[in-house]
C-alpha cells in the first residue's frame, strides 16, 4: 500500500538566492527513498500539491533533505516553515534513477533547482565506488548552491550564464572539456535538457523531468509526455521523474 | 446504525461516495492506498471510440481554492478500456460507471454500445459536457436539443442505465436537465467543470496550452449547489452530485440540494484518502444533523 | 516612472482601479478609511427608479474563497442619490460611474435620464446582469436580443458613455458582449456574481433568504479571465474587468486577459484599503513583468 | 479616518463548553472603545470577517476582553491562536450602548454568547453607581459562564433551559421576581429578543442584533434590519449594534 506520511521539519535554511535547504524527518521515507525520487507535498491552503526531489537521505537519522527555490506561493509557505512544524506528503514517489549494470564513471548535468536529486544520485554512486564528475548551471553567482557538496563526489564544473562565477555560459559549454563517462544523468529546465541530451547523444543517459502535476500518482493524466509522434507517452509521476533519454520526447 | 445505502438504476450503493471520472484513472493508481470495496461505486475515466493523446501540456494550473484542467480526454480507447481496464476494476467487486464521451453522434454511439458486451459495468455516465475538446463535444452539452438527441441515440443503443453529466456553462441548466430527461435519461450527473482561465504573468499567456480549461475543486461548490437544487425542483430522475465535495459536511449539503448520490473529484488530488475519509464520516455528520440514513436526507433541503 | 492613466469613453482615469459596484456604497463609509480622490473612479452601487428594500436577511454567505450575496438592489431611489449621494463623492474630485439597475426597460431608461442631469456623474454601467432580483433583471442578462434593445433604449435616453455590465451566468459571453456592442454600448463591464447557493445543514434550507445569491470573490477569478480573454477577441469596446481581484497581480492578469480597467469588489470587505494597497503596489508590479505602463499591459496575453 | 488594527493575542481560555475568552492587546481599541461595540476580525483564509462583540476594556494595560462560542470553522480557528501571534480587525466597530440621561438602577438580560457586551456595559454602569441586575440565560449547565463576574455587579438570576442549573425555563421566565428598573439592555439569539422586548413593553430598553455581515462597516447593505413595515431601515454595523428596542421591527 502507498502511503501518506508527515514529515517534521528539522531545520530550514537560505543556500543561496530565494534557495532553501529543509531538513526533514520521517522514518519511513529515509528508509525507503532512492535517488531521484520527489515528494508530493501538502502545503496548507492550497489544492495542488508542489512536487519537490529528494536531494539527500541519512538512512541512520531518518532524515531527508530537499532543495527548493522560491516560485511562487507554495514555496515561500514552505520557506516560512519553522523546526517542529509538520508537512503532509506523498512519497517517496516516482521512479528513480537507473544505474543497473558496470558502471565505472558517471557525468552529472544539472540546471539550477533540478541539481537537488542529482546530487543524491552522486552521493550514492560514489559510495559505490563508481566516478562522478558534475557539470552545475547557474543563471549567476548569488544562485550557486551545493558546489562544496558536488565537489566531494568527484570533479566539479561550475558554469553562470552571465559568467560571473565559475565558466561563463552553458552547461554544455564545458562539455569538451570532461574526459569520458558510461553514463550521463541531467536535470534542469527543457532547453537545457534539449541541449544536453542532443550533445551526449552518442552515450546512454537518464533524465529527470518536471511538468505541472495534478494528482502525483498517475490518475489524472496532467503530467504526460510523449514518447513519440503517435500518441506513445508516459506519466512522469508515476513512470518518470526519471527517463532514458531516448525513451522520451522533449 | 446509520444506513449509507442508495438505490439508482442499475446501481445498488452500499455508500452514496464514488471518485469523479476522470479523477481516478481507472482505479489502479489508489488502489495502492487502500481497498477500493470500500467505494460506492468507481466512475471511470472518459472513454473514446480510439485512443486519444489529449491536449499539449501544461494541462492543469492551480487557482484559488480550486483548479483548471484542460486533459483532453486523454484515454486508451474503449476497446482496451474493456479489456485491460475494466478486469481490474472489477476484481474489487464495486459497481462501475462508464464515462462516455466523443466528438460526433456516431462516436458516443460507438462508445456506449462497446460497453453492452462489458461485463461488470452498471451504467454510463454520458459525459456530453467536456469542456476540454475542441472538435464539438461542448456543443451537446450546452444545446437542450443536441443533449436531447445524443442521449436518445445513446439510450437506444445501450443496455445499461444512462446518467447524463451536464455542463454548467449554461444559461439554463434545468431546460438542459429536463431535455434529457424527456430523451429517456436514467439520471443526472452534476457538475462538471466551469470554463475557467489563468494567465501566466512570466510568459504573458494563458498559462494551460489548451488557453482555456476546467475549473473544478471546492471553488465551484456553490454553483453545484445552485444547479442541483434548482434541477431537482424540476426532474424526476435521480442526481448524481458533484462539484468541490471534500467532506461529510460537503455531501449532506448536496444531499440536502437534492442529490442521491455523490461523486468526489480534485479532493483526491489533495487527499488520496479523501473517499475513504469521507465514508467514515458520513454516519457521524448525518446522525448529528438528525439523519439515520442517507435516503432520508436526499432533497430536504426543499422543505416541506 | 509607471504611467497608470487609462482614457476610456468618459473616463480619464489616472489608475484603473475601482471599486466595484454594490461593494462599497456609495463611498461614504470607505472615505472614514483613506481618501478617495486616490481612486481611478469610484462606482456607486446601483440606482433603481424608486426606493427599495431589497430582499430579507441573511443577504450574505462565506463560500471556499468566496462569497455569496442578494442584497436585491436596496437604494434609495435615483433622485435620493442624485440629491444626497453623488455630492459627497464628486467633493473627492473623482471620476464617478452610476450603476443603473431596473426590471423593466421603462426604469431602466428612467434612471438613466435622470442622471443626464446629475453634475459629475461620467459614465452609466448598465447592470442587466443582476441575479438577485425576482422581477425580471436576469433575462436581460442573458437573452442577447433584449440586452441589446435596453442598451440601446439607455443610449437614446442618455448623453453619458453606458458601460454595460455583463452577466457570467449564460452559455456564450461572446455573444452577449457582441450583442451589446452592437445596440451602441460605449464599454462593457465584467463580470457580475455567478449565481450560486449555500444550503444550512442546521436549518436544512438554503441560507440565504433569497435562496440564491451571486458568488464573488477570488473563487471567480478564473472565470472573470476566461469570459474577458474570450470577449476581447470579438469586441472593440473597453472592458472594465472585475471578479476576485484582491492584488495588484490580479490587476495585471485582468489587463493581459484584454481588460482596460479593473474594478475590485468583494476584497474591500476583507481589507477596507484593498484598493489603494492594489493602487500603489501596481507600478512595481507592471515593472517587474516588464511594463512601464498600465496601456502597454492592456491585452498583452494575446500574443501577438 | 477609521483603523485597521492589529490586536496582540495575551492569552486563550476555555470557560465553558465550547466557549472561549480571549485577552488582546491593543492601545487604540482599549482607549476608544465603549460597551456594545464590536471587532470585525479577520480569521486567515476566509473571505469575510467575524464581527465579536467586546465583553471587557482594561485601558490601563491596553487589553480587551473578548468571548466566543465554536459554531463554526472562524470561531474554531480563532480558538486555537496562541498567545503572541495577532489577529487583524476592524473597529472598535459600531455604535454602543445608550446610558445618557439620569439613570438608577438597570436590568441586563442576556442569552448565551449575547452576554459579552453587557458584562461590559454593567460594569462601566456600576462604576457609574448605576444598580445592575443581570438575568442569564443559557442552554444548560455546561454553557454556563461569567457567572461570577456578573455577580461582582448585582443581583444576578441564571436560567437554564434544560434546569440542569439555576432556574429553569428561559429568561422571560424569572423577570416577575425582579426588582424594579429604569432601563434594561438585552443581548441574545432574536426569540429571546422578541419575548424581552414584549414582556418588557412598558419599559425603555436596548437589544444588541447579530446578523450575518458583509464589509461590517456599512458600505454593502448586508446586515440591514427593518425600522417599519415600510421600507425603512437601519444598518447592524454601522447604526447598530445597539438599538432602542422600539426602533426595529424584530
Ligand atoms: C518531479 C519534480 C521534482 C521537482 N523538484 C524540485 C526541487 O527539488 N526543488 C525545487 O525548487 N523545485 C522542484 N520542482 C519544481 C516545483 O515543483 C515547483 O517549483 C513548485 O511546485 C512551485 O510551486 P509554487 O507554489 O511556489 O509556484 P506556483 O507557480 O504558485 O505554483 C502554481 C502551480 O504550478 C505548479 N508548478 C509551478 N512550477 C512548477 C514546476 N516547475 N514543476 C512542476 N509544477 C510546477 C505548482 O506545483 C502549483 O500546482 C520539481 C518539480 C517536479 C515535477
Ligand atoms: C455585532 C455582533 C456581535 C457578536 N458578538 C459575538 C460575541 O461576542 N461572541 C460570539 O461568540 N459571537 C458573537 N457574534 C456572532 C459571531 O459573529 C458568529 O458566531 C461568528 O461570526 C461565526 O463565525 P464562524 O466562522 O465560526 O461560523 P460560520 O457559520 O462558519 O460562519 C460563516 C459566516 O456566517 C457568519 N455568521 C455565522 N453566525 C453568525 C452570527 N450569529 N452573527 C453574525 N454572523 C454570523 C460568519 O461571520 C461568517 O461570515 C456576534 C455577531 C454580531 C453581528
Ligand atoms: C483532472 C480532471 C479530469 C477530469 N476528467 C473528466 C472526464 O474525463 N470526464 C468527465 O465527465 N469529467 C471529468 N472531470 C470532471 C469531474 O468528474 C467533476 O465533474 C468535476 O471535477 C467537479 O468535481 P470536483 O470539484 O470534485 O473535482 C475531470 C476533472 C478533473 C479535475
Ligand atoms: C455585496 C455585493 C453587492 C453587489 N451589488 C451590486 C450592484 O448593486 N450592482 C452591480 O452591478 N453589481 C453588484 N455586485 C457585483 C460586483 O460589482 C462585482 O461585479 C462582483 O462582486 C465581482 O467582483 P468581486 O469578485 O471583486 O467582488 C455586488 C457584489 C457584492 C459582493
Ligand atoms: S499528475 Fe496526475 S497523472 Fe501525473
Ligand atoms: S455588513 Fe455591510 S452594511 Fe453592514
Amino acid at each position: 500500500m502507498k502511503r501518506k506520511v508527515e514529515l517534521v521539519v528539522k531545520s530550514v535554511d537560505v543556500i543561496a538566492l530565494d534557495t532553501f535547504e529543509m531538513t526533514l524527518v520521517n522514518e519511513y521515507v529515509a528508509k525507503t527513498a532512492i535517488p531521484g525520487q520527489f515528494l508530493h507535498l501538502l502545503v496548507d491552503g492550497h489544492t495542488l500539491r508542489r512536487p519537490i526531489s529528494i536531494a539527500n537521505v541519512d538512512r541512520n537519522n531518518n532524515e531527508i533533505t530537499i532543495l527548493f527555490k522560491i516560485v511562487g506561493d507554495g514555496t515561500k509557505q514552505l520557506a516560512a516553515y519553522k523546526p517542529g512544524m509538520s508537512i503532509d506528503a506523498l512519497g517517496p514517489s516516482g521512479n528513480g534513477f537507473s544505474y543497473e549494470g558496470k558502471l565505472n564513471s558517471v557525468l552529472l548535468v544539472g540546471g539550477g533547482i533540478g541539481i537537488p536529486p542529482l546530487y543524491n544520485l552522486g552521493k550514492t554512486l560514489k559510495k559505490k565506488g563508481i566516478k562522478v564528475t558534475a557539470v552545475l548551471g547557474f543563471q549567476s553567482k548569488e544562485h550557486v548552491f551545493y558546489e562544496a557538496n558536488l565537489r566531494e563526489l568527484g570533479k566539479t564544473y561550475v558554469v553562470t550564464n552571465d559568467g560571473t562565477y565559475g565558466y561563463r555560459g552553458f552547461v554544455t559549454s564545458v562539455m569538451d572539456q570532461i574526459e569520458d563517462f558510461d553514463t550521463y544523468y541531467s536535470c534542469g529546465p527543457i532547453p537545457m535538457l534539449k541541449a544536453v541530451t542532443k550533445q551526449l547523444q552518442d552515450h546512454s543517459g537518464y533524465i529527470s523531468l518536471e511538468e505541472r502535476m495534478g494528482c502525483g500518482v498517475g490518475a489524472c493524466f496532467a503530467c504526460v509526455i510523449p514518447t513519440d509522434s503517435h500518441g506513445g507517452y508516459k506519466k512522469i509521476c508515476k513512470d518518470g521523474p526519471v527517463f532514458a533519454a531516448d525513451e522520451v520526447v522533449l | 446504525m446509520t444506513d449509507l445505502a442508495v438505490d439508482l438504476p442499475g446501481l445498488k450503493l452500499k455508500n452514496p461516495v464514488m471518485p469523479a471520472s476522470g479523477c481516478f484513472g481507472f482505479g489502479r493508481e489508489y488502489s495502492e492506498f487502500y481497498d477500493l470495496k470500500k467505494l460506492g461505486a468507481v466512475i471511470m475515466k472518459a472513454a473514446t471510440g480510439e485512443v486519444r493523446y489529449g491536449n499539449k501540456t501544461p494541462r492543469v494550473a492551480e487557482t484559488t481554492s480550486g483548479m483548471l484542467n484542460a486533459i483532453g480526454l486523454q484515454n486508451p480507447g474503449v476497446e482496451k478500456i474493456i479489456e485491460t481496464e475494466i478486469p481490474f476494476i472489477a476484481a474489487y467487486a464495486v459497481p462501475i460507471i462508464a464515462n462516455v464521451a466523443g466528438s460526433s453522434l456516431e462516436e458516443y454511439v460507438k462508445v456506449a454500445s462497446a460497453f453492452n458486451h462489458a461485463e461488470s459495468v452498471n451504467a454510463l455516465e454520458l459525459n456530453i459536457s467536456c469542456p476540454n475538446v475542441k472538435e464539438g463535444g461542448i456543443q451537446f452539452g450546452t444545446n437542450p436539443d443536441m443533449a436531447a438527441e445524443v442521449t436518445q441515440k445513446v439510450k437506444e443503443a445501450s443496455n445499461l442505465p444512462v446518467y447524463v453529466k451536464l455542463s454548467p456553462n449554461v444559461t439554463d441548466i434545468t431546460a438542459m436537465a429536463k431535455a434529457v430527461e424527456k430523451a429517456g435519461a436514467d439520471g443526472l450527473s452534476m457538475i462538471n467543470t466551469v470554463t475557467g482561465m489563468q494567465i501566466d504573468l512570466d510568459n504573458k499567456q494563458p498559462l494551460l496550452a489548451n488557453k482555456t480549461g476546467g475549473l473544478s475543486g471546492q471553488a465551484i461548490k456553490p454553483i453545484a449547489i445552485r444547479m442541483i437544487y434548482e434541477v431537482k425542483q424540476h426532474v424526476n430522475i435521480p442526481i448524481i452530485g458533484m462539484g468541490g465535495i471534500s467532506s461529510a459536511e460537503d455531501v449532506l449539503e448536496f444531499l440536502l440540494a437534492g442529490a442521491n448520490a455523490v461523486a468526489v473529484g480534485t479532493a483526491n488530488f489533495q487527499n488520496p484518502f479523501a473517499c475513504p475519509e469521507i465514508i467514515d464520516e458520513l454516519p457521524a455528520v448525518l446522525q448529528k444533523y438528525g439523519f439515520d440514513s442517507v435516503k432520508d436526507a436526499i432533497g430536504k433541503g426543499h422543505g416541506v
